[in-house]
């Protein structure tokens, strides 16, 4: 009903034969671990109600792995139901998730920032042609006019490093970027035109939380934006506080990001919240030559420090 | 003797209500989407979807403040918020599931406490529904009792005809007052007929079985799990029609500050949290399962109505694709299953 | 030998968040030295700038600071090895972002102020005055304070703007 | 044989392969056709600048080599160089433009065109032994050059300054013993091998040249080498070319025969004698080769 | 509602001058929670103090403000006297209102205005205080001293002889280290083993000093007072207890022909040995790698001939853990190789003069052996090519020490002084023989060391040549050195039979290893780091450990040992309470909320974050969460800061108090 998809000018279609084959590989191999007791759970995606959507699926039963499926409708970021914030879903023991390139730099940031052991997990990567974007409608095949923003931009479209790898990877059509060059068009503004772009995002906020609920690397059990002794930043949605509360989100995601932009994903309003992060991911980048990647790494470049580090900004 | 209105009167009809000084409320461009908004002008009216967060905002934003404070020469004032402030109001443009929900939500709002803020809304609100002739796969209005002509809550009922325009209908004294204040902007109907309405594909639902069965199923196995995926985010209550929680903050420094009222959602883990640590709800399951039973059976026993209408916001937007009709349709099988003939669990 | 004083229009807010080993101290020696500065700055005194929170900034952004100082030790001299190196780069991260959300930098200052440079303390506070003077008030997150999601206020000014347009 | 992706390069002689060290030329392309490897003269090539340009405009001599990068371009294959005064000056050309934005954009203006510096500049040893490799060309030797002691002799410029060539160690090469080595002749070990052999003082004061290249071919006959290779056509000129007139200067006789290194290879690798120039040698060197039953 | 006493001082003038102190007390005084506000001409002074006790117990005031001078001023004097009166002294604060107020600003209106602002954001802070205890940190009076280098010698000797137990543990079959294998010293020229041997001797003979020679640190476990320490004693093959040291096995022994380490591979030494003949303890250490009995199975002479028994082929490696209370750290240095280095390894080696491989160029370690009495050659300069004495001998200094191009730029502080020592030595023991030195500059700097060099310049003969040197080779027997010498601007060639390299004082192979074991923080180069560069120049930033010699940066002897005596004091220090106790400003982990991420780990400077174990009471591990020890906590603050969660506060500076301050601005 609502179709606000950034309508490309030319629309070609992708080819998704992959996504049976990684289907199929996905069942095998969930079937088969659970049925072996390498794991307790899978957790993957399964089809939705409606027609071509899905959800998150976690799955303990070998006989219910046939229920996985891959699609460009599995937006899903999982590595969210391995942390601590999910730890009432997750059951004990070695569990196994279906990852895509993007959300492999989450399993690798958590196991950076000690939320999972890699041997505590069993990583069924999966080639990954892009998934779909805001406003798509479910019912139509993807092309590189509903495909996500970040997939326009994937460098992580076969992950490695993982237990398996399901699938091939067709050739892609080529892809524009779009989100960079929203980038560059934000940075090109002058500070109050920013200001009063964002002003006008975040004031549609309603902090229904979705982006730091969704957020892999947002499991504090104690949210800094939930405390009230002292209040950092006001928990009613109004300027002042929904303001407060992005800069703090970005500023602490800052460095450990893994860029799978699910909190842009989640916004019922829309908010392009992944600017935010993928500009402290550039900073990230600039300044410290950090990136996030698919090996965990020891020190973000928050938590570490050069002796050369540009002071150029300090008088 | 019915009336129509064509889509340059309509638009015409916001005008005049702006220049009267009433506050006319209604889809908006906001961004990629729309929301219901207060509109200057009549072209800032857009009617092609439905606004993503419900008009329930037009009585009970998201956030007001309450009552603010003072603190000069070591004595503190309080200020209440004067309800008498709030505008005559029109809320134009409203589908059935949005239009009903604030009927719905009356009961509610004026139970043991009277919340004027919410009351005095109403009283001077007149709302102006709209007939659907567009659903997506998620809208479910007939399932709960509604449909896509469905006139309840309505002041003034349109529905749009074949040839442009809409059929005027006045279910309430208020529609027919505003309509008669500027009789100039409505023609008589000729026979045009209406649009074909959108009757989404679902199939209706049994809410008395429904809640039968959630009346004694509190501890059922189908809590355990439907809710696994669930992020503990308030989208679903936040772009609901019905849902109604709020949160008090005073917010300010020692010498000035305001208390304000604004949404809260059941799914939020701190919801039921106690100063003591406990928290009843302790996990995800058990919150989405106080969504559920509140608005199937809850206020139902409390107030004799479903506290849901259908709009499908929540299943278009859950982050984690929790589909709300999905469940409470897998509860109508259940019921049916306990409650027919021979196949109860005996 | 007093110069007249100046008598200027808008006086801004400053907060000075400052390590307690160099910076404060340089601001004591300024003072025993008798050196003279605008006395817009207030300061707030750290153990280390590595305890500074960027949330702190922005917070003092929130309460109505025209501009903020954040000042520790030179690198290589922190009393705690390395916390302003942490802090350095914390930092620099932060000044990114409030760029990316528009505000402006020139409203925030950091600085190595060490515990005998009585000097450089007075020079950074009054060029920050100086400069925080000549670019006015911090209107936008005082503006937002007092502005509200739609709900439902009609008297907001630019709605009203837009009415009287009609 | 292995089976590697053919080799192709674009080739940069530079002056003196068309002049002086015509047997150079000549050598390197019997070489690189015996090898299979692809060699295509960059069309229009000019003067690199050499030693004088940059003493005197350093813009100039930026210029004249961005020019020819941008040249070289059109030609497919890494740019392949033979003279190690060409070789260094190329290499510091692309140094300095990548690393300062601001004499870039003065060539560009004097080139009157965009510069070009990603093409990578490779001295034939680096084709040889890094992209060739030393196995393959150790099975390419059809007559392995057994018994000749050769003194291999770098000169200034082949590995200095150490930020540009990034040939090899700078003060402790050994890419010519090893390319030397794989034709199955015997590198001695000695002490002049990165010494300055007086370069284009050849002209201005050839009084320098007959001092240090005289230290050269004495180190290289303390050590007991047969001949001396080199690859470069300036170093050739001194020790070669000069030599008469060195050991009457010093009252010595030395008979060192000076290779260009694609000569011995090309005895190595099978080109037939006649093709490498060697009769354009100022000292003989047929006498030392026929003793060592290599012609 | 909080009941604060706020004391605005005039200090004389010094405030009153600018600041409206009457006007500041009364607006104070109008402030919620503020229970009294007054000003007084001399806070700080006798009366003052008591005027503040006594409004303590009348008003029972439960925070203070004192709105006065700086608190580096008299925070102290505050606080105890608020102790006195029975207050926790963390709930008195000071507003800084004379060195931040009345002495920067002229105007009274603006200053009396910033100081009322000044003690309103203190009056906030103090609501927001929490009264702290004092930590305490019980202490093992023992001390770990690593290294028997004249380093670890002289600070185990001071600590043992101060009474307390010393652990002294050294890698090698014998302590003694780098000086027990020079020949003589500068500037007195008295020789090295005259003045060594004795104090090793002491170390062996001491009743507080326990040696564990031939061992390694393997694991330290604990904090300042409490260290846990595991020392593994690596197989000697020869009973301690048995053996007598009568050497007999050594003189048996067959193999004969291993390169001696300890002479710099000049001399040979048998597989059953002692690096030295003077070597504490005299016990022989045999050396598998080389022995034919750990070789092939046959041999077994030394057990043979070993009178008492002592020799034990199969005894292991023995772990050890002692509890120790404080450590010091001297592992010495090790000199620079011009050798190539390996790939990757950010220091170059030297192409340049061969690379190490001509016989006749030595470093200055060497030389020092084959000066030495009881040196391979007896004293003899010989060379090692073909023990001929050499008749020229070129010095060069700065071999890899300030040579950025090489990897190293900093200075190696002791080849000034001992290459000038080498040169007299060499004149005094080769009449006829000349020595030249190259040099950049000569860096001579402390008691008697310039007039030690100008005497090998003027008196010894020495040819200073101020350049370095480009090129070395083999010509013949001889060495050709290629130079400049930049004073005339000529390029000089010398002929020489012997060079001898001042090559770079770098730490010893595996001290970055070591400091991780410790926890201790070191240098791109692996020096170890001091706390602070100038004011704790022996403590490490982890309490409780101590630097002492080379392995903090290049230093001779006299410096060393004054370290290491510091150090030592320091250790001392520490041992003469039985507690230790502190500030308690330090951080504490909010455990029910800590997610243990561990940024506060990665960040802390101290390495005072641990990660700790929650278990319900069967045991079942509940979770993990990170935990800070505040005996090792230095209060910094920044694992506050990263802590996404902010699960850990810096007790004194919580995030509610600075917020507090934040809200009142």
């Amino acid at each position: 009903m609502n179709s606000t998809a950034q309508k490309l000018e030319t629309s070609t279609p992708i080819d998704t034969s992959c996504y049976a084959d990684v289907t199929d590989a996905i069942r095998k191999e969930a079937a088969r671990i659970l049925a072996d007791g390498t794991v307790t759970a899978v957790v993957g995606y399964k089809a939705g109600r409606r027609a071509g959507t899905t959800m998150p699926a976690i799955v303990t039963d070998p006989a219910e792995a046939g229920g996985l499926i891959f699609s460009p409708a599995c937006v899903n970021n999982l590595a969210l139901y391995l942390t601590k914030a999910k730890k009432d879903v997750v059951k004990k023991g070695r569990i196994a998730i279906v990852a895509k390139g993007c959300d492999m730099r989450a399993l690798a940031g958590l196991m950076g920032e000690s939320q999972i052991k890699r041997e505590e997990i069993f990583i069924i990567g999966v080639v990954c042609a892009g998934v779909k974007g805001s406003g798509a409608v479910n019912s139509e095949p993807l092309t590189t006019g509903n495909l996500a923003r970040k997939c326009r931009e994937c460098t992580v479209r076969t992950p490695e490093g993982a237990d398996l790898v399901a699938g091939t990877m067709p050739s892609l059509p080529e892809l524009t970027p779009v989100e960079a060059l929203e980038m560059a068009r934000l940075e090109a503004m002058t500070p109050a035109e920013r200001w009063a772009f964002w002003k006008e995002q975040f004031s549609r906020c309603v902090r229904c939380m979705a982006c730091r609920q969704v957020c892999p690397f947002c499991y504090c059990e104690q949210c800094l934006c939930d405390k009230n002794r002292p209040q950092a930043v006001e928990s009613t949605p109004r300027p002042a506080g929904n303001m407060a509360w992005h800069i703090v989100r970005a500023m602490h995601l800052a460095g450990r990001c893994a860029g799978c932009a699910e909190c842009e994903r989640v916004c019922p309003m829309e908010i392009p919240l992944n600017l935010l992060n993928r500009k402290m991911a550039l900073e990230m980048k600039e300044l410290y030559g950090f990136e996030a990647g698919l090996a965990p790494q020891e020190k973000g470049p928050l938590s570490s420090y050069k002796e050369d580090d540009d002071q150029s900004f300090i008088k | 003797m019915s009336k129509m209105i064509t889509e340059q009167n309509l638009r015409l009809l916001i005008d005049t209500l702006v220049k009267e000084g009433a506050r006319v409320v209604g889809p908006r461009q906001a961004g990629a989407m729309t929301l219901y908004e207060p509109l200057t002008k009549g072209d800032d009216l857009v009617l092609d979807q439905l606004p993503r967060r419900s008009a329930k905002e037009a009585f009970f934003p998201v956030c007001e403040t309450i009552l603010s404070f003072e603190r000069k020469e070591g004595k503190t004032t309080v200020q209440d918020v004067d309800v008498c402030t709030v505008p005559e109001t029109v809320l134009i443009g409203a589908r059935p599931c949005d239009a009903a929900a604030p009927g719905i939500l009356d009961a509610v709002f004026s139970w043991d406490y009277k919340d004027e803020f919410f009351l005095e809304r109403r009283r001077r609100t007149t709302i102006i529904g709209l007939a659907c002739t567009k659903a997506d796969d998620a809208c479910f209005c007939t399932a709960v009792g509604l449909s896509p002509a469905e006139m309840k809550g309505a002041d003034l009922f349109l529905t749009p005809l074949e040839g442009g325009g809409y059929a005027c209908e006045a279910p309430t004294e208020k529609g027919e007052r505003l309509m008669a204040r500027h009789p100039q902007l409505f023609d008589d109907a000729g026979n045009a007929k209406p649009l074909p309405l959108a009757e989404p594909a679902v199939e209706k639902l049994d809410l008395q079985k429904i809640k039968a069965w959630l009346d004694g199923n509190f501890e059922s196995p189908l809590w355990y799990g439907i809710a696994d995926r669930c992020a503990g985010c308030g989208a679903c209550a936040f772009l609901c029609p019905a849902c109604h929680c709020f949160d008090i903050n005073d917010e300010g420094t020692a010498d000035k500050g305001e208390r304000r009222k604004h949404w809260d959602a059941c799914g939020f883990g701190k919801f039921t949290n106690h100063a003591s640590g406990h928290n009843p709800r302790d996990i995800q399951n058990k919150r989405y399962r106080n969504r559920i039973m509140h608005k199937f059976k809850y206020y139902d026993d409390k107030f004799g109505q479903t506290l849901c209408t259908g709009c499908g916001r929540c299943i278009r937007h859950c982050p984690v694709g929790i589909d709300i009709y999905a469940v409470i349709e897998e509860i109508n099988k259940m019921g049916a299953r306990d409650q027919g003939p021979g196949t109860g669990k005996d | 030998m007093h110069e007249t004083k100046e008598k200027h229009d808008f006086e801004p807010k400053i907060v000075a968040f400052v390590c307690t080993w160099c910076t404060y101290a340089g601001a004591d020696l300024a003072g025993t030295s008798r050196l003279h500065y605008p006395s817009n700055v207030r300061v707030l005194k750290f153990p280390c700038t590595g305890r500074i929170d960027p949330v702190f900034i922005l917070r003092a952004f929130q309460r109505g600071a025209d501009g903020v100082l954040v000042s520790g030790c030179h690198p290589g001299d922190c009393h705690y090895m390395a916390g302003n190196l942490h802090a350095r780069r914390r930092f620099a991260a932060f000044r990114g972002l409030l760029d990316f959300v528009g505000v402006d930098l020139n409203r925030l200052q950091f600085s190595w102020v060490s515990a005998a440079e009585g000097g450089k303390w007075v020079e950074v506070v009054t060029d920050l005055t100086e400069r925080i003077r000549a670019m006015g008030p911090m209107e936008e997150f005082k503006a937002l304070e007092t502005e509200e999601c739609w709900s439902g206020e009609l008297n907001s000014p630019e709605l009203q703007e837009a009415y009287n347009n009609i | 044989m292995p089976t590697k992706n053919l080799l192709n390069y674009s080739y940069y002689p530079g002056c003196s392969l068309h002049a002086s060290a015509k047997e150079y030329d000549e050598s390197t392309k019997g070489v690189f056709r015996a090898l299979r490897i692809g060699l295509k003269e960059v069309p229009d090539w000019f003067c690199c600048g050499a030693t004088p340009a940059h003493n005197v405009d350093e813009l100039l001599s930026l210029s004249l080599c961005a020019k020819n990068l941008s040249l070289a371009d059109n030609v497919e294959g890494d740019l392949a160089v033979a003279c190690a005064a060409c070789f260094s000056r190329l290499k510091t050309t692309q140094h300095k433009l990548a690393e300062n934005d601001i004499k870039r954009k003065q060539v560009e203006i004097a080139i009157d065109g965009a510069i070009s510096l990603e093409k990578p500049v490779k001295h034939l040893l680096e084709i040889l032994a890094k992209d060739y490799g030393l196995d393959r060309l150790a099975d390419a030797v059809k007559k392995p050059l057994t018994g000749l002691k050769v003194a291999t002799y770098y000169g200034c410029l082949l590995t200095r300054p150490p930020e540009v060539p990034e040939l090899d160690c700078v003060e402790a090469p050994t890419i010519m013993e090893n390319v030397i080595a794989a034709t199955g002749a015997e590198p001695v070990a000695w002490s002049h091998r990165l010494e300055c052999c007086g370069a284009n003082f050849t002209l201005s004061r050839p009084g320098v040249v007959l001092n240090l290249s005289n230290e050269i071919l004495a180190s290289a006959k303390r050590a007991g080498a047969d001949c001396i290779m080199v690859a470069c056509p300036l170093c050739h000129g001194n020790l070669d070319i000069r030599q008469r007139e060195i050991e009457e200067a010093n009252g010595t006789r030395y008979d060192m025969p000076v290779f260009y290194m694609t000569q011995l290879l090309g005895l190595a690798v099978g080109v037939p004698a006649g093709k490498l120039g060697l009769e354009s040698m100022i000292v003989n060197p047929l006498p030392l080769l026929r003793e060592k039953q290599l012609l | 509602m909080s009941r604060i006493g706020v004391f605005v001082c005039h200090c004389g003038e010094n405030i009153s001058r600018t600041v409206d102190v009457e006007r500041v007390a009364a607006e104070i005084g109008k402030l919620p929670g503020v229970a009294l506000a007054t000003d007084y001409k001399y806070m700080c002074s006798d009366p003052g103090q008591g005027l503040l006790k006594k409004a303590i117990a009348e008003h029972r005031l439960d925070g203070l403000v004192v709105a006065a001078c700086s608190p580096r001023m008299h925070e102290k004097t505050f606080r105890n006297a608020a102790k006195a009166a029975g207050l926790n002294p963390f709930l008195c604060e000071m507003a800084n209102i004379r060195e931040h107020c009345s002495w920067v600003h002229e105007d009274r209106e603006e200053a009396t205005a910033k100081a009322i602002d000044i003690v309103r954001l203190m009056v906030e802070r103090v609501k927001k205080d929490k009264a702290l205890q004092p930590i305490t940190v019980p202490i093992t009076k023992r001390a770990l001293v690593i290294g028997g280098g004249i380093a670890g010698i002289q600070a185990a000797l001071d600590i043992a002889d101060c009474g307390h137990q010393v652990l002294l543990v050294e890698r090698e079959p014998s302590i003694g280290g780098h000086m027990a294998q020079l020949s003589e010293t500068f500037p007195t020229l008295d020789c090295s083993q005259c003045i060594m041997t004795p104090k090793m001797v002491d170390v062996a003979n001491h009743p507080n000093i326990t040696l564990h020679t031939w061992s390694e640190i393997e694991n330290v476990d604990g904090y300042i007072g409490n260290f846990q320490v595991t020392i593994r004693k690596k197989a000697r093959s020869v009973d301690m207890d048995k053996c007598t040291g009568c050497g007999v096995c050594m003189a048996k022994c067959p193999q004969k022909k291993i390169k001696s380490t300890f002479d710099r591979g000049l001399g040979t030494r048998p597989a059953i040995y002692v690096p030295f003949p003077q070597a504490v303890p005299n016990t022989p250490v045999i050396d598998r790698e080389n022995c034919t009995y750990f070789k092939s199975g046959k041999c077994g002479v030394c057990a043979k001939v070993c009178g008492p028994g002592a020799v034990d082929y199969d005894q292991q490696d023995e772990l050890i853990t002692e509890p120790v209370g404080a450590i010091v750290v001297a592992t010495g240095f090790e000199l620079y190789t011009i050798n190539e280095k390996p790939k990757g390894s950010p220091i170059k080696g030297y192409g340049e003069f061969g690379h190490g491989t001509i016989p006749d160029v030595i470093d200055g370690m060497t030389f020092e052996r084959l000066a030495s009495a009881s040196g391979p050659t007896g004293g003899k300069i010989l060379r090692p090519s073909d023990g001929r004495e050499p008749k020229q001998v070129v010095f060069v200094q700065c071999v890899g020490s300030r040579a950025r191009e090489k990897g190293i730029s900093y200075c190696s502080k002791v080849c000034c002084m001992y290459t000038a020592k080498h040169t007299m030595l060499y004149k005094h023991k080769v009449h006829d023989g000349q020595a030249y030195v190259f040099f950049m500059d000569a860096r001579t700097p402390g008691k008697s060391y310039d007039e030690f060099w100008r005497r090998a310049v003027e008196e010894e003969e020495a040819v200073y040549i101020r350049g370095m040197v480009s090129r070395l080779y083999q010509k013949g027997d001889k060495i050709v050195v290629m130079g400049s010498d930049i004073s005339v601007g000529v390029q000089v060639e010398i002929e020489a039979d012997l060079v001898v390299l001042a090559t770079a004082v770098q730490p010893r192979q595996g001290a970055d290893a070591l400091a991780q074991k410790l926890g201790i923080s070191y240098d791109t180069y692996n020096f170890y780091s001091e706390a602070h560069a100038k004011l704790k120049p022996v403590e490490c930033a982890t309490a409780g450990i101590y630097l002492a010699g080379a392995c903090q940066g290049p230093k001779d002897i006299p410096d060393t040992v004054s370290q290491a005596s510091a150090a030592a004091a320091k250790v001392m220090t520490l041992f003469s309470r039985d507690q230790l106790e502190r500030e308690p400003i330090v951080a504490r982990v909010n455990e029910r909320n800590c997610v243990a991420c561990f940024y506060c780990k990665k960040v802390c400077p101290y390495g005072a974050v641990e990660e700790k174990e929650i278990r319900d009471r069967q045991g079942n591990l509940v979770r993990v969460v990170a935990y800070v020890n505040p005996g090792v906590c230095g209060g910094c603050g920044t694992c506050q800061a990263t802590c996404p969660s902010k699960s850990v506060e810096l007790e004194g500076y919580t995030d509610e108090q600075v917020m507090a301050m934040i809200e009142a601005l």
